[in-house]
């Protein structure tokens, strides 16, 4: 259905504009910071706009089925190039998702002392960039966005990151690029692929699942998506920029680059990678299946051994997104729905861990296990948001992150029990640090400096925005896995 | 024709071999060097001239022509600079004008 | 009213009062979230004995859908029957007067908000865990009570021994709590339903070796909750918790989850008897090692865990041994007297400052005339004395063991025995340090008279708890009457002459443990105060330290965990992974540097590489064409 | 000569005779009105060249309004329209003044004016011919820095060598073919060998002006010599030049198969040697330098396609690199002021200080490092697109991963450009004319990176 707003393009063009009102507005801080954040919420009630209408619409002429929005303009006509863009359930959850990180970012950035106007402004044009990622149909649309969104990235951790940002901030971006650019050659190689075999030379994804390639050569194709996605999961071995990257990011760069630009890794492969190459995805799935749980496994132990809290979560985020991987290597509608949730349940969880990190570094200047104990007697209220989210985190029930671990791995267990075997063992060491995470920060004796500020209402607003939302997916996540049903029928049934 | 085209042909490569081999040789003087190009734009504008008598035209020796033109003007250019470079350096050796490198 | 409303608002009551207490208790009067607390709790029991007296039969009430995701529906559902009836009754009753006790006893504590929220939603995720019809659910009771535990083990968190010991718990339930999820895992992959009431009844459909293999992930489910060797460590640190915590969470409710969660699952699992074998092993050898650890402790608070750690074998020894009614008969009984006996010691330990060495204690039973006929009656519930609940209840599960007879079963009721015997021996021990002696003194009084008061209605229903399911030739058990209906619930179908003899046996070895006691420590007190100055004896200190298990865990798994964590890290993530790449960089750039010095500067070089290259692609061309 | 053909020759004529102007009445006029003659002659013939239909000349042989001059004559003019307005500023500052300087900027528009339009080989070797005399002469006008001579001298003799390669291929062509005319040239099988021969000394002597390795050499020394204006001009317009001399005589002779092996040599080098040698590069211009031999090895392999996707590609890339590489030392120089500012370190905390400036630096380094939404990204996308479909798929991923790794000397720039502070004052504010070419080609790479159609379709039909 395609309605009389074009809200799709909106979606992507709305943050774009908001970055470059926000950057010509950059002299007053002030001015910019509350532009950001009405440009946000304009964003968020834009992204929810699609809950209200009609999703089960029928079929229109020319819509692939299953997106409920639409939009096919001309772009590059040489190559066949189309701005597409289309929402199913799969795209609306990410894009809600986007729109609310991005409003929790920031908040979160409310403080942040220099150019703060550049800051924001470079965040919302990362929104776009990630907002036009979820919705694209168009591999070379898609692809464009992918690099894009490195662009803001760069910057944000760059120029406010800590510790060695730049190196931090080019190890990031060349081991992205390496991986992306390999699949533009995959992309356009199927795209000759799929003229030779059609005639018609197009880019739409749609139309490219149905190109017969060939075992051997789908193999390298899928290969190289899959380096792609796996750098930006990231996966192991392939995650040595990660904990460097999320350490010396700025909150809100961490936190964009925790809760989303991962995502966009695991939806690429979900989206993309493996419904295009059915035949190589299975033939790689041992392969996935083996880093996935290594990597649940093998992060969780090393982020044990971390002082710093930041290198922690790091470590602990990409331990959680090893569900996301399994799920996927599975490709079972109930593995691929739980691997949906906890992409979801991951970037508000670590999300939240990553916020309230922030909040501690910013009050004892010290990321530093040390350097903490005791914060439950000095700022209980903040205690009490950390214990939840590290909770949350640990995949206690009731909370998000047990709901989609749980669908996970039942999905994943009647495909490949030893698999799943592998990644209920990581969830005993996920246990072993967070609750050692909890312990040196919250418990114990009190230490230097005694006394903290408690969380403000702006902070306050954003830990009670993000608890309502752990706990409401904790305990019932029916309408966002509702919303995965349909598109993941059609997707698995290719 | 007398001279086979293939003569000229060998000839003229011998000669812009051997200015090659001058330019490469005499780099402690760019005079010398210049000797070379020279060289080899002769053994070019041979090459020119055979081909013209072999095909029986004369658009190679109107190539020709316009080279000796461009290799005066070359030439001017060069000593110009030549004479620049020695006002600074006092040497034409051009192994002394390496500031610049890696 | 539906038993559908009863049963919501048993669980509501608590959880809204500890959602309370834990949002705005802090802001609120004190008075106001005790009473918040107390009245959500006996809110509960009273929707709980409600309804118990509109008990009909066994009923599923679905409320609501979890989540669901194609074929993996998970709906909170619950299940109403006798077990789960049997189980929320006396929750809710234990839990009321521990709430009502801790009032007192946390009267000084600054935290009380945070203290009655944990407690509150302990008790709705203990009582969730019971009543719980899908798999799901009763994990999330059962994670409930355990993130409860880590918190309430860890209140005085400032003290970073108390913190430890909540992780160590946490921790370690959580290895068990994962056998329990692949155990759901694998139950959804076979049957499609992760329902309790579906799953057993189609338990029968798979083969036994199967039905085995989850009987005994179940079972190590159990081993991490119900501290079961070899996961039952964590259980004696977990006293350092407030003691009317260790009464409600590490004696009555939360540690006997896994007996449940085995008599839950029970008419599945026993289809296949050596599942059955490994649980009653498990429970009789673990009742053998607390009963004997428990004969060396100075702690009093050690001791009891350590005999909670024994008595639980014993019910584990009974859901193994074919006996569910038996094994649920000493769970409600021991709930009674084990909470009456960590009350108590709680009483002991305000008046005495916080003083918890039984050595230095001596003569309470003049100033704390209350408490000693209290903690007595426990103790002699315990010690399984004749006429006690507890004698009847642990004798109904020895009974069970001897009556399924073959030689293991056998053994482990000569286990059992012996277990019975050192049970008494050491809880007379403990009564005779305790209150024994003359030199008496109390620091303080305040709030005591409540306090005490609450043991009352609990050693009356320990004393006397054995009316719950008489023997049969008493006439018919109440509870055998309940369970009849459900697998394993059957009485055992022994002679009364049997039972009788048995009984006999069993009461004479908890008379010869008093006997044994009294010798040792009422009459020879003095001397053994004299000894317990010196070092003690090698075997002392292998019972006191728990058979070493702490130290072997140690060498075995902590210190290779974080000693392999540092070198994964340092070695492998930064060293092997990140140093390559860093090294390739590193090669590449200085390639291009090298690469970078052909440009020398000169111009005769790059006329000799210009020149060069002409010469390959002219020989290259000259190959090709000639 | 009828209407037509005057109104086809009227860039060329328009460029020639303001070269001549600027040279003949320069001493009278202010630097400033040179500028400003230059800039407008510039864009009257590129405005000119692009709305003129393609039509052949009779009156003078050996030219013809081509297709191809159609797109490249707006290009090269806008490259030195863009090169006078840098110059303007720059040459104040550095006191370069009289009229040759501006004078020999339109002299060598006017001669790369002659190149598309040229139908012959020898009006194609005089063009490319005068194109570089023009750059001799610019490269070593900073009379200022010993640099400058010393990079006039290195490009001189080196381009001489290569002028008598390229002249001599030419010459084996002409007596293996039997004339210079392009559209009759024809491969004559019985002269195979000397026609190949030809083609290989050819393709050196472009190798040496598309700075392809091993004949790369000379281009970081001259960049780094030769004024940034000139550097911007050199390394855009003199490149995109050979490029289009190659391609009008693969257009005309199909490349022999013997070529391709050389040609792919030549490519892969360029690629890897290019990007590896800047990685570690302390020098802007110079690593600049490698960044143009490996982008110049991209073209070649574009080129090696044979295909028209390969051409288009070629052509497309050529305008994009225009407007990168204008854009990157346009920036070098608007910073440049006492002294040239070339080492990496002297841009540090720029971004921030000279905001602009900085932000365009930034954008080429992005662009150049093939990053979308940037040109650079349409680019890179067209050249692996045409290998891919003209089957160089080794080459294709040699060249990707090299890509890849170039990113690293870009982003340096970036970092330095953001993410380092600085201690140093901010830099003096920019001028009107430098800000105006700045902004020109920083919107080109924007443009062209989010909606390319249009000169997508220019490319296209300047192939027909």
């Amino acid at each position: 259905m395609t309605s009389l707003i074009p809200i799709l393009s909106l979606l992507i063009f709305l943050p774009l504009v908001g970055a470059l009102l926000v950057f010509a507005l950059r002299q007053s801080a002030s001015a910019a910071r509350w532009l950001a954040l009405a440009f946000g919420a304009a964003e968020f009630v834009l992204a929810c706009a699609p809950l209200a209408i009609d999703r089960q619409g029928t079929a229109q002429v020319g819509v692939p089925t299953g997106f409920f929005l639409y939009q096919d303009h001309g772009w590059i006509d040489r190559f066949g190039i189309r701005f597409t863009l289309g929402m199913d359930g799969i795209s609306l959850v990410m894009v809600i998702l986007t729109a609310f990180i991005t409003i929790v970012a920031i908040i979160a950035s409310w403080k942040v002392k220099e150019r703060q106007g550049l800051y924001l402004s470079l965040l919302l044009a990362l929104q776009g960039a990630v907002q036009g990622l979820f919705l694209s149909l168009d591999l070379f649309l898609f692809y464009l966005f992918w690099e894009a969104m490195l662009i803001p990235m760069l910057f944000l951790i760059g120029v406010w990151g800590t510790g060695r940002p730049v190196y931090s901030t080019i190890k990031f971006f060349l081991y992205t690029f390496v991986g992306s650019l390999l699949m533009l050659l995959a992309i356009i190689a199927l795209y000759l692929m799929h003229g030779a075999q059609t005639g018609s030379y197009t880019f739409a994804l749609p139309a490219l699942m149905h190109t017969t390639v060939p075992y051997q050569l789908g193999l390298w194709l899928f290969g190289a998506f899959l380096l792609s996605f796996a750098i930006k999961f990231p996966l192991f071995p392939l995650h040595t920029w990660q904990p460097d990257a999320y350490c010396d990011a700025p909150v809100a760069g961490t936190l964009m680059l925790a809760s989303l630009l991962s995502k966009t890794a695991a939806y690429g492969l979900i989206r993309i990678a493996y419904p295009l190459f059915p035949e190589a995805s299975r033939a790689l799935t041992p392969l996935v299946y083996v880093v996935a749980v290594l990597g649940i496994c093998y992060f969780a132990w090393v982020a044990f051994a971390q002082r710093d809290m930041k290198r922690m979560l790091a470590y602990s985020s990409v331990s959680h997104m090893g569900f996301v991987a399994l799920g996927i290597a599975a490709w079972s509608p109930v593995a691929v729905s739980g691997a949906l949730m906890q992409m979801v349940n991951h970037a508000i969880t670590t999300g939240a861990l990553f916020v309230m990190v922030g909040m501690l570094d910013e009050r004892a200047e010290s990321r530093d296990l040390s350097d903490f104990g005791g914060v439950w007697g000095k700022v209980p209220v903040l205690a009490f948001f950390f214990l939840i989210f590290n909770m949350a985190s640990a995949g206690v029930p009731g909370l998000n992150n047990f709901v989609s671990e749980l669908i996970v791995l039942v999905g994943v267990f009647k495909v490949a029990p030893a698999a799943a075997l592998g990644a209920f063992l990581g969830s005993v060491l996920t246990l072993i640090y967070t609750v050692r995470l909890v312990q040196e920060v919250l418990f114990g004796k009190e230490s230097k400096p005694t006394v903290l500020a408690e969380v403000s209402l702006r902070e306050g607003s954003v830990l009670v925005l993000l608890a309502v939302v752990v706990v409401y997916l904790g305990v019932h996540p029916g309408p966002v896995l509702d919303l995965f049903k349909a598109p993941l029928e059609l997707l698995l049934n290719k | 024709m007398s001279v086979p085209l293939s003569h000229i042909l060998i000839v003229a490569s011998l000669m812009f071999a051997m200015g090659l081999g001058c330019v490469i040789a005499w780099r402690a003087n760019v005079i010398m060097m210049l000797i070379g190009i020279e060289i080899m734009l002769n053994a070019v504008m041979l090459t020119f001239v055979g081909g013209s008598a072999h095909w029986g035209i004369a658009d190679g020796q109107l190539f020709s022509l316009m080279l000796m033109a461009l290799t005066s003007a070359e030439v001017s250019l060069a000593l110009a600079m030549v004479v620049y470079l020695h006002r600074r350096k006092q040497t034409v050796n051009t192994d002394r004008f390496d500031s610049m490198k890696g | 009213m539906m038993p559908a409303t009863y049963l919501t608002l048993m669980l509501l009551f608590p959880l809204l009062g500890g959602l309370t207490c834990a949002i705005a208790g802090r802001k609120l009067p004190r008075v106001l979230v005790e009473s918040l607390a107390c009245g959500a709790v006996f809110g509960s029991f009273v929707c709980a004995l409600l309804t118990a007296l509109s008990y009909t039969a066994p009923t599923v009430v679905t409320l609501a859908e979890w989540f669901a995701s194609f074929d993996l529906v998970i709906p909170i559902s619950l299940y109403l029957d006798p077990l789960s009836l049997s189980l929320s009754v006396m929750i809710g009753f234990v839990c009321g007067l521990i709430h009502l006790y801790s009032v007192f006893y946390m009267r000084e504590d600054e935290d009380y908000a945070r203290y009655f929220a944990l407690l509150n939603i302990f008790v709705f995720a203990m009582l969730t865990l019971v009543l719980a019809e899908s798999l799901p659910l009763l994990y999330l009771g059962w994670e409930g009570v355990g993130f409860c535990s880590y918190l309430l083990i860890g209140f005085w968190y400032r003290d970073t021994n108390n913190a430890d010991a909540g992780r160590k718990a946490f921790i370690t339930t959580r290895i068990g709590d994962t056998a329990f999820m692949i155990a759901l895992a694998w139950l959804f992959q076979l049957f499609g339903t992760l329902s309790v009431t579906k799953l057993n009844g189609m338990g029968f459909l798979m083969p036994v070796s199967v039905l085995t293999a989850l009987g005994i992930l179940f079972l190590i489910a159990a081993m991490g909750k119900s501290a079961q060797v070899p996961l039952m460590v964590w259980l004696p640190d977990a006293m350092a918790g407030p003691t009317p915590v260790s009464a409600m969470i590490h004696a009555a409710t939360m540690v006997t989850a896994g007996v449940y969660l085995l008599a839950r699952m029970y008419p599945m699992i026993s289809a296949s008897q050596t599942a059955l074998a490994a649980i009653a092993v498990t429970g009789a050898v673990t009742a053998f090692y607390g009963a004997t650890c428990a004969l060396a402790q100075r702690d009093l608070k050690r001791v009891l865990a350590y005999s909670t750690i024994s008595q639980i074998g014993y019910m584990m020894l009974g859901v193994g041994a074919e006996a569910v009614t038996a094994a649920t008969f000493h769970l409600l009984v021991h709930a009674f007297f084990k909470a009456l006996l960590f009350l108590g010691a709680g009483c002991i330990i305000a008046a005495m400052h916080h003083e918890q060495d039984i050595f230095k204690m001596g003569g309470l039973r003049r100033t704390l005339p209350l408490t000693f006929w209290s903690f007595l009656a426990g103790a002699a519930c315990l010690a399984g004395l004749p006429f006690t609940g507890g004698f009847f209840s642990k004798d109904s599960i020895l009974m069970a063991v001897w009556h399924k007879g073959g030689a293991l079963y056998q053994s482990l009721y000569l286990l059992g025995l012996l277990t019975a015997l050192i049970t008494a021996f050491y809880s007379f021990r403990l009564v005779f340090l305790v209150f024994g002696g003359g030199n008496g003194h109390v620091h303080r009084t305040t709030g005591l008279g409540v306090m005490q008061a609450v043991l009352i209605p609990l050693a009356i229903l320990g004393l006397f708890g054995g009316v719950l399911n008489l023997p049969g030739y008493m006439g018919e058990g109440l509870l055998t009457r309940l369970f009849v209906a459900i697998p394993g619930g059957g009485a055992v179908e022994a002679t009364h002459e049997q039972e009788i003899v048995m009984q006999a046996v069993a009461g004479a070895l908890a008379l010869a443990g008093l006997a044994a006691a009294w010798l040792r420590y009422g009459k020879g007190r003095a001397h053994r105060m004299q000894e317990a100055q010196s070092p003690p004896s090698p075997l002392i200190s292998f019972l006191a330290n728990g058979w070493y298990f702490d130290a072997l865990y140690n060498v075995l798994f902590i210190r290779p965990y974080r000693a392999l964590a540092g070198i994964l890290w340092e070695r492998m993530d930064k060293g092997v992974i990140d140093d390559s790449l860093d090294g390739l960089g590193k090669g590449i750039g200085s390639v291009g540097q090298r690469l970078g010095r052909w440009s020398t500067g000169r111009v005769a070089v790059y006329l000799i590489s210009f020149a060069a290259g002409g010469a390959l692609i002219l020989c290259y061309l000259a190959w090709l064409v000639l | 000569m009828t209407l037509t053909e005057l109104y086809c020759l009227l860039p060329i004529v328009i460029t020639g005779c303001a070269a001549l102007f600027v040279l003949l009445c320069g001493p009278l006029l202010l630097s400033s009105s040179l500028t400003a003659i230059g800039v407008t002659a510039s864009a009257a013939a590129g405005i000119w060249a692009a709305f003129t239909a393609p039509a052949p000349i009779q009156c003078i042989p050996g030219l013809a309004f081509t297709p191809l001059a159609q797109l490249l004559i707006p290009l090269f003019s806008f490259a030195a329209a863009l090169t006078l307005l840098l110059s303007h500023g720059y040459n104040e500052r550095r006191i370069l003044k009289g009229e040759e300087y501006p004078a020999t900027v339109l002299f060598a528009l006017f001669a790369m004016c002659v190149l598309p339009c040229a139908t012959n080989m020898l009006i194609l070797f005089l063009a490319l011919e005068s194109v570089s005399f023009a750059f001799y002469i610019l490269v070593s006008m900073d009379l200022n820095r010993a640099e400058s001579g010393e990079a006039g001298l290195k490009y001189l003799l080196m381009g001489a060598v290569a002028a008598a390669f390229t002249a001599f291929g030419f010459a084996l062509i002409f007596t293996g073919s039997g004339t210079l005319a392009l559209s009759a040239a024809l491969a004559r099988p019985e002269n195979r060998a000397i026609i190949s021969a030809g083609w290989g000394v050819l393709i050196l002597g472009m190798a040496f002006k598309l700075s392809l390795v091993p004949a790369h050499l000379w281009t970081p020394d001259v960049y780094q010599g030769a004024p940034s204006p000139v550097a911007a001009f050199l390394s855009t317009s003199s490149k995109v030049a050979a490029a289009a001399l190659l391609l009008i005589l693969l257009g005309h002779f199909p490349p022999m198969a013997e070529l391709r092996a050389p040609l792919a040599a030549l490519s892969v080098l360029s690629m890897v040697l290019g990007n590896l040698a800047a990685l570690r590069q302390t020098n802007i211009k110079r690593m600049l330098a490698y960044s143009s031999v490996a982008h110049m090895g991209y073209l070649a392999l574009a080129l090696l396609t044979g295909s028209r996707d390969g051409y288009a590609a070629v052509l497309l890339y050529g305008a994009i690199y225009t407007a990168m590489n204008l854009a990157a030392f346009g920036a070098i120089s608007s910073l440049s002021f006492e002294e040239e500012r070339e080492q990496i370190t002297d841009f540090t905390g720029i971004g921030f200080t000279a905001p602009v400036r900085g932000g365009v630096l930034a954008l080429a380094m992005i662009s150049l490092a093939g990053i979308p939404p940037t040109a650079g990204f349409i680019g890179k996308f067209f050249i692996f697109y045409s290998a891919l479909k003209g089957g160089l798929i080794a080459l294709a991923i040699v060249g990707i991963l090299s890509a890849a790794a170039s990113a690293y000397f870009y982003l340096r720039v970036v970092a330095q450009l953001y993410m380092h502070r600085s201690e140093a004052p901010a830099p003096k504010p920019v001028g009107f004319a430098e800000g105006l070419a700045l902004c020109a080609a920083s919107a080109c790479i924007l443009i062209i990176g989010v909606y390319p159609g249009p000169l997508l379709e220019m490319v296209e039909t300047a192939l027909r």
